[in-house]
């Protein structure tokens, strides 16, 4: 929309980020940065930190220590609507939409990021209002067609089965116009072909010039996605590198053992 | 997919609401019978005072008790301006409004930051305070309340005088106007993306603020817009009165005004026109169940919460007929949201 | 002098502190079990204290009144609970909206067939403990004394026994307390009847020491709400305490500013309690507490 | 799709069901029971409106006054009723109870202007008076309401047919001033201390006993409101017995009166003198053997008191109305007997049962207005139709009764 991002320009950097509750760290001193145009993946055992670290890169968390930064600037202490607003947005593991909406009135809704409201104009009914409103529809009905949920538009996201409603979810990501999209287990719970589907979405949001991270268990995905993969065990970072070199690191293994690393 | 005929349809609906809307007030305000002048200056009231409560709650999901203090600011305001100190009606009704908004940013910015069972508490003690003070203040003539101004003048429109006096055709007329002034107030913000936000905070705070949509701010605001329309009804009902006292704006205001939002439909805009049109009716008019009247009410409202929880509006006749049928396909896999869900019909999809 | 009454403003205040928290133990018991927050409550106390007149006036004793009281309040609870609240589970507004009906229904049906006039229970006790110029009569102290009672068997109730430990549990996770082989619904019953019962009780012992009428209920209500809200809202021992602190306020600002200011100071009170410290002044939940 | 917006349809349609419902209605709507006069043995009735708080948080003081207009109609119909033009008319109750709302209570004064109800008893209750009386102005009926407020509206030109039964409340004369002047000539005190609700009439009792007092060089230490609500009184008790006043003011019902007493037993506070502010009767005092100083004033006249033969009449209507005989709080039912009385007599003199004015006048000027049996108040109104009659004092000391008065 505005500033042209330059590729491998890092968007999203954080520095020894460490969030304890009670006496527990949950995160240790996690630092890593976010490439444009790069896809990389957050991995651990259960518990290793990985949604915890989502939660302050968005705000959902405030950090014990460390320090965040986006496209340069400060952002530690920024509330989560700004930083969605700039362009940091996550998505969440649990298939979040708005239930008693349409899957339509869903994505207007999600669109305010990039159309924002102007109170003044909506209360007093000013042109700028009905601009806006207008343009909200059409992005809605773009995302629609682009991600083929025309034939549900009408339908409420709350009556919608599982697969469907978590690609809503992601979907609502999507129209909120992100540069980075942090994503939480977008694939937890869906079947082989829905895992298939997202792989094209995924695709498809790379295409548009999204930087992504994911937090994921399913190894397929990540393998077949990633740029980068990052591990994580009990609050640390124990490993950063292609897929191929993680998928030989002893340490990851060692994290990892019996559960199927290189499924 | 949503072309035409939801259009079609979304115009059927809004014109069916105004078509009522205006019948109920040519009708009260022509039939000239002091009894129907009475009933329809009350349920034109008692419709602003639930828009008031169904925009804070049914569209932005804030389940707020403190709208019936402040009608009683507002009322309040322009009674203590108008007879005590003398001030024209016109010039007092935008103090008293701005006073009532201001005491809203009190209110909302010590419990905007609540949820729940802590914001209805907070709000309550708020409400209920308000009611305290003003039972223990001289200038506010203290539990005796005072009386306030009522002659509020006429309008000439040309050869046509408008006599707003209350008690005459004309303050229904005036009440009705304003109360399809609100109510289209609404459908703008329904429409807005303001009134996206604050339906998608009702819905889901986590999910609405990843989306970059900022609570406090749209609640805010909501809260206000809200105020004023509980100003409008405060003023219109101390003027109706032409006498203010703190016994009006107790727990059973609070209480009748949720009722009637819930029985008409919670999030329909015209809701609280239908609710207050049954409110009134039953204990303002027909007397149903004679001194069982209250109770009546009250049973009513325990049945529609069980069988229509979406309330008169959000009744599905259609379902009702063909009960025999199975209930549409269900998601088994997860349970959907616990709230409650005020439906929105309108798709917003003006251009 | 003022020390003397100092000492009375707080014996005065433990009664209504006594009083206040019988009410808010039955509000948390519901709200923490149910996530119902019963507006009908106070109607539920008035209603004890309405039949506890009614079984008095036919002849019976009124320690044979008390059990019988409370008992068909707690029938009652989970009478209601079965056929009202247990419905609309999914949605804990709409339990308040049910509770808001029962208050018309409940004040219109004590209106109609008590109407409007104070009535009266025989006080049991009639005697005044007097020490040193600090007076308190029988039936005050009863209600302190069923209280303490009460909150001595409610927490040993909750502690150690099976179904108190089922509530616990519950009230923390009622997920987990449902695959642990809790049955959660039933203990949500025991819970609103409990709760009944509860209110039951203190409408009796109201009985004792005020004259009632149909409109008594909204007083002890709000407190009650102010208490639970100052104890954290799910914590029994919480509840007790911002009964303590509300009976208080209530008592000393009466004494030594004026009525209407007492109130308005009770209200205030919450209003910065409740922003400063949403969580109330206890964090404590069923589970840790008492 | 088709099917969520067939929905939304049918919904909708309830909004237009309801309101054909509500304008089926408005056509038998408003009706209602009235009240139980025998009319066959009139030609003709004349309706009396009833408009009181027979219900809601006012119910102790309303339901006295539509008992006591209950009372009164049945006694003019038990007299005869009003024969003018050789047509005999009965009095016909039609009563509303207004739930101490003042929406009601508007309802049901316009009910009343519609129906053509030309004689309307209340409200009584000040708050609930006050807003519905607005809407009688200019109305063409006449008024008699015992709310404190009256009192300051009649004779204004606004209330012209406004009547106001009981004697003036507050201010340099009246009940509340006589009280004050008769509890300081019997009790002597030094120091006074008020403690009444925060209600209308509180407010009303309160500044004129303090005013009182003030004059007759009595202090007053103690002039608390409390809230309607309130039913714990201990700390006030602690108060006023920290405070030690010699006598103290309670009241204006009995059902304030007996909480207090309890309280004051209680705490042992039992040595200053208990004045009943007008409203009081004396039974509450009957109960607490210990308080042994105590005055009640008659809002109207202690019709229990059996040494008061000229009240003979008076008990056998009573009886024949409520049958039973007259208790310590039955001076309630006078509130609107003679006034209804003298109404009909009125009518009958001035030989007219619609002609307001002449009515009006005729009640205010002729003699022959108070000549009906079972007269029980020497009760006259003055040019502004404020009503006077002698106030009566009781003195309860040491469980025995006195009259002055």
């Amino acid at each position: 929309m505005t500033a042209e991002v330059a590729p491998g320009e890092v968007l999203l950097e954080c520095t020894d980020l460490v969030r304890r509750f009670g006496g527990v760290a949950a995160v240790d001193g996690v630092g890593f940065g976010l490439r444009a145009g790069e896809v990389s993946a957050l991995i651990g055992p259960n518990g290793a930190g990985k949604t915890t670290v989502f939660n302050l890169l968005s705000g959902f968390l405030a950090v014990t220590s460390g320090s965040i930064t986006w496209r340069g600037r400060d952002i530690t202490s920024a509330k989560a609507t700004a930083r969605a607003g700039s362009g940091l947005v996550r998505t969440f593991q649990q298939p979040r939409v708005f239930a008693a909406l349409t899957v339509h009135q869903n994505l207007v809704t999600a669109t305010h990021a990039v159309v924002p409201s102007r109170v003044s104009a909506d209360l007093l009914g000013l042109p700028g209002a009905r601009r806006r409103a207008r343009q909200r529809q059409g992005f809605a009905d773009e995302l629609l067609d682009r991600f083929d949920l025309a034939v549900h538009a009408e339908v409420k996201a709350g009556d919608l089965p599982y697969g469907l409603r978590k690609r809503l979810g992601l979907v609502l990501g999507v129209a909120a116009s992100p540069r980075v999209l942090l994503m939480d287990e977008p694939a937890a719970g869906l079947n082989d072909a829905e895992v298939e589907l997202l792989k094209q979405d995924l695709a498809t949001i790379r295409g548009s010039g999204v930087t992504i991270c994911i937090v994921e268990h399913h190894m397929g995905l990540i393998m077949s996605v990633s740029d980068r993969v990052m591990v994580m065990e009990s609050g640390r970072m124990i490993a950063d590198g292609t897929p191929a070199e993680i998928a030989n690191d002893e340490r990851v293994v060692a994290a990892y053992l019996g559960q199927g690393a290189t499924a | 997919m949503k072309s035409g005929s939801v259009k079609a349809f979304f115009k059927d609906r809004t014109r069916i609401g105004w078509v009522a809307v205006v019948v109920l007030a040519v009708f009260f305000a022509t039939i000239g019978d002091p009894t129907y002048i009475h009933l329809g200056s009350l349920v034109a009231i008692w419709a602003l005072w639930g828009s008031s409560f169904n925009l804070i709650w049914g569209y932005a999901g804030q389940f707020s008790l403190a709208q019936v203090g402040f009608g009683a600011v507002a009322g309040y305001s322009v009674a203590i301006l108008t007879a005590r100190w003398g001030w024209s009606f016109w010039a007092a009704v935008p103090l008293a409004i701005a006073l009532t908004v201001l005491f809203s940013v009190v209110v909302g910015y010590f419990s905007l930051r609540l949820s729940g069972f802590y914001f209805a508490i907070m709000t309550l003690a708020f409400a209920l305070l308000v009611v305290r003070v003003i039972s223990s203040s001289e200038l506010a003539g203290r539990s005796t309340g005072i009386k306030s101004n009522f002659d509020i003048g006429t309008i000439s429109l040309g050869p046509l005088e408008w006599n707003l006096t209350s008690r005459t055709g004309g303050f229904v007329l005036l009440a009705f106007v304003l109360l399809a002034a609100v109510l289209a107030f609404i459908g703008r913000i329904e429409r807005s993306g303001t009134g996206w936000a604050l339906n998608g905070l009702r819905e889901d705070e986590t999910l609405s603020r990843s989306l970059g949509i900022e609570p406090l701010r749209f609640r805010l605001v909501g809260f206000m817009v809200s105020a004023v329309i509980a100003a409008i009804g405060g003023i219109l009902y101390a003027t109706y009165l032409r006498y203010i006292s703190p016994g009006f704006f107790g727990l059973p205001a609070v209480i009748a005004m949720i009722a009637l939002v819930v029985l008409g439909g919670r999030g329909f805009r015209f809701g609280p026109v239908l609710g207050a049109v049954v409110y009134i009716g039953i204990t303002q008019w027909l007397e149903v169940g004679g001194e069982w009247g209250d109770g009546v009410f009250g049973a009513l409202l325990i049945l529609l919460v069980l069988f229509a929880p979406k309330g008169l509006l959000g009744i599905d006749l259609r379902r009702l007929r063909r009960r025999a049928e199975p209930p549409p396909p269900t998601d088994d896999d997860e349970p959907v949201a616990a709230r409650p869900v005020p439906r929105r019909e309108s798709q917003g999809v003006k251009a | 002098m003022s020390s003397e009454l100092f000492l009375q403003a707080l014996v005065n205040g433990l009664m209504l502190a006594a009083l206040y928290a019988l009410v808010a133990l039955g509000l948390t018991l519901i709200f923490g079990l149910l996530d119902v927050v019963n507006f009908a409550h106070g109607q539920l106390i008035l209603l004890g204290a309405y039949v506890l007149s009614s079984i008095v006036d036919i002849g019976a004793n009124f320690w044979v009144a008390l059990p019988l009281v409370v008992v068909g309040l707690v029938v009652l609870g989970v009478v209601l609970d079965m056929a009202l609240f247990a419905r609309v589970r999914d949605e804990p507004i709409n339990g308040l909206l049910i509770s808001l009906g029962l208050v018309a229904i409940l004040e219109n049906a004590f209106h109609v067939i008590y109407g409007p006039d104070l009535r009266r229970v025989a006080p049991p006790i009639d005697a005044v403990i007097d020490v040193a110029g600090i007076r308190i009569s029988g039936n005050r102290l009863l209600v302190i004394v069923v209280t303490v009672f009460v909150l001595v068997a409610l927490s040993y109730f909750l502690r150690r026994t099976r179904t108190g430990k089922a509530m616990r549990a519950t009230a923390e996770a009622d997920e987990a307390a449902g695959l642990m082989g809790i049955r959660v619904e039933r203990i949500r019953h025991i819970a609103f009847a409990a709760g009944a019962g509860l209110a039951g009780l203190a409408g009796v012992l109201m009985a004792t020491v005020y004259p009632i009428e149909p409109s008594l209920g909204e007083g002890p209500l709000i407190m009650g709400f102010a208490a639970l809200i100052l104890g954290g809202s799910r914590s029994p021992l919480g509840a007790v305490l911002g009964a303590v602190v509300i009976g208080m306020v209530q008592s000393f600002g009466t004494t030594y500013l004026s009525s209407s200011l007492a109130d308005v100071l009770v209200f205030a009170f919450l209003i910065l309690i409740l922003f400063w410290r949403p969580q109330g002044l206890l964090r404590a939940r069923l589970e840790t507490a008492l | 799709m088709t099917h969520r917006l067939r929905r939304g349809r049918r919904a909708l349609t309830l909004l237009p069901v309801a309101l054909a419902f509500t304008l089926v209605a408005a056509c038998g709507g408003g009706s209602g029971g009235s009240g139980a006069a025998a009319s066959g043995d009139f030609d003709e009735m004349i309706k009396i409106g009833i408009n009181e708080s027979v219900t809601g948080p006012a119910a102790s003081n309303g339901a006295p006054f539509r008992d006591s207009a209950r009372f009164a109609i049945d006694q003019v119909n038990a007299d005869g009723g009003v024969t003018v033009d050789g047509k005999r008319y009965g009095f016909e109750a039609v009563e509303r109870d207004n739930e101490t709302d003042p929406q009601k209570a508007i309802g049901i004064a316009q009910e009343f202007s519609r129906d053509g109800v030309k004689f309307v008893l209340g409200p009584g209750i000040s708050s609930v008076f006050s807003p519905a009386f607005e809407s009688m102005q200019g109305t063409d009926s006449l008024v008699f309401s015992a709310a404190g407020v009256a009192t300051s509206l009649v004779g204004k030109p606004e209330a012209q047919n406004l009547f106001s039964p009981i004697n003036p409340q507050a201010g340099t004369a009246g009940l509340i001033k006589d009280a004050a002047d008769a509890a300081v000539e019997k009790f002597k005190p030094a120091r006074a201390a008020i403690l009444l609700p925060n209600d209308p009439l509180g407010e009303l009792h309160g500044n004129g006993f303090k005013t009182a007092f003030e004059s007759a060089g009595v202090q007053v230490v103690y002039n608390e409101r409390f809230g309607s609500d309130t039913v714990d009184f201990a700390p006030y008790v602690t108060q006023l017995k920290a405070l030690n006043p010699d006598v103290v003011v309670i009241g204006p019902l009995d059902r304030w009166v007996e909480p207090i007493l309890t309280e004051a037993t209680a705490a042992g506070f039992t040595t200053p003198a208990f004045i009943g502010s007008p409203g009081v009767s004396q039974a509450p005092f009957g109960k607490f053997p210990t308080i042994t100083k105590a005055m009640v004033t008659m809002v109207t006249r202690a019709v229990d008191n059996p040494a008061d033969t000229s009240l003979d009449a008076f008990r056998t209507a009573y009886k024949a109305h409520f049958d039973k005989d007259p208790g310590p709080s039955s001076f309630w039912s006078l509130i609107y007997f003679d006034s209804v009385n003298m109404l009909a007599r009125s009518m009958q003199v001035a030989g007219t049962v619609d002609d307001l004015d002449a009515i009006s006048r005729t009640l205010l000027s002729s003699p022959e207005v108070t000549k009906y049996p079972a007269r029980a108040l020497d009760l006259k109104y003055d040019e502004k139709h404020q009503a006077h009659y002698p106030i009566q004092h009781q003195f309860i000391i040491d469980g025995q009764r006195s009259y002055v008065g």
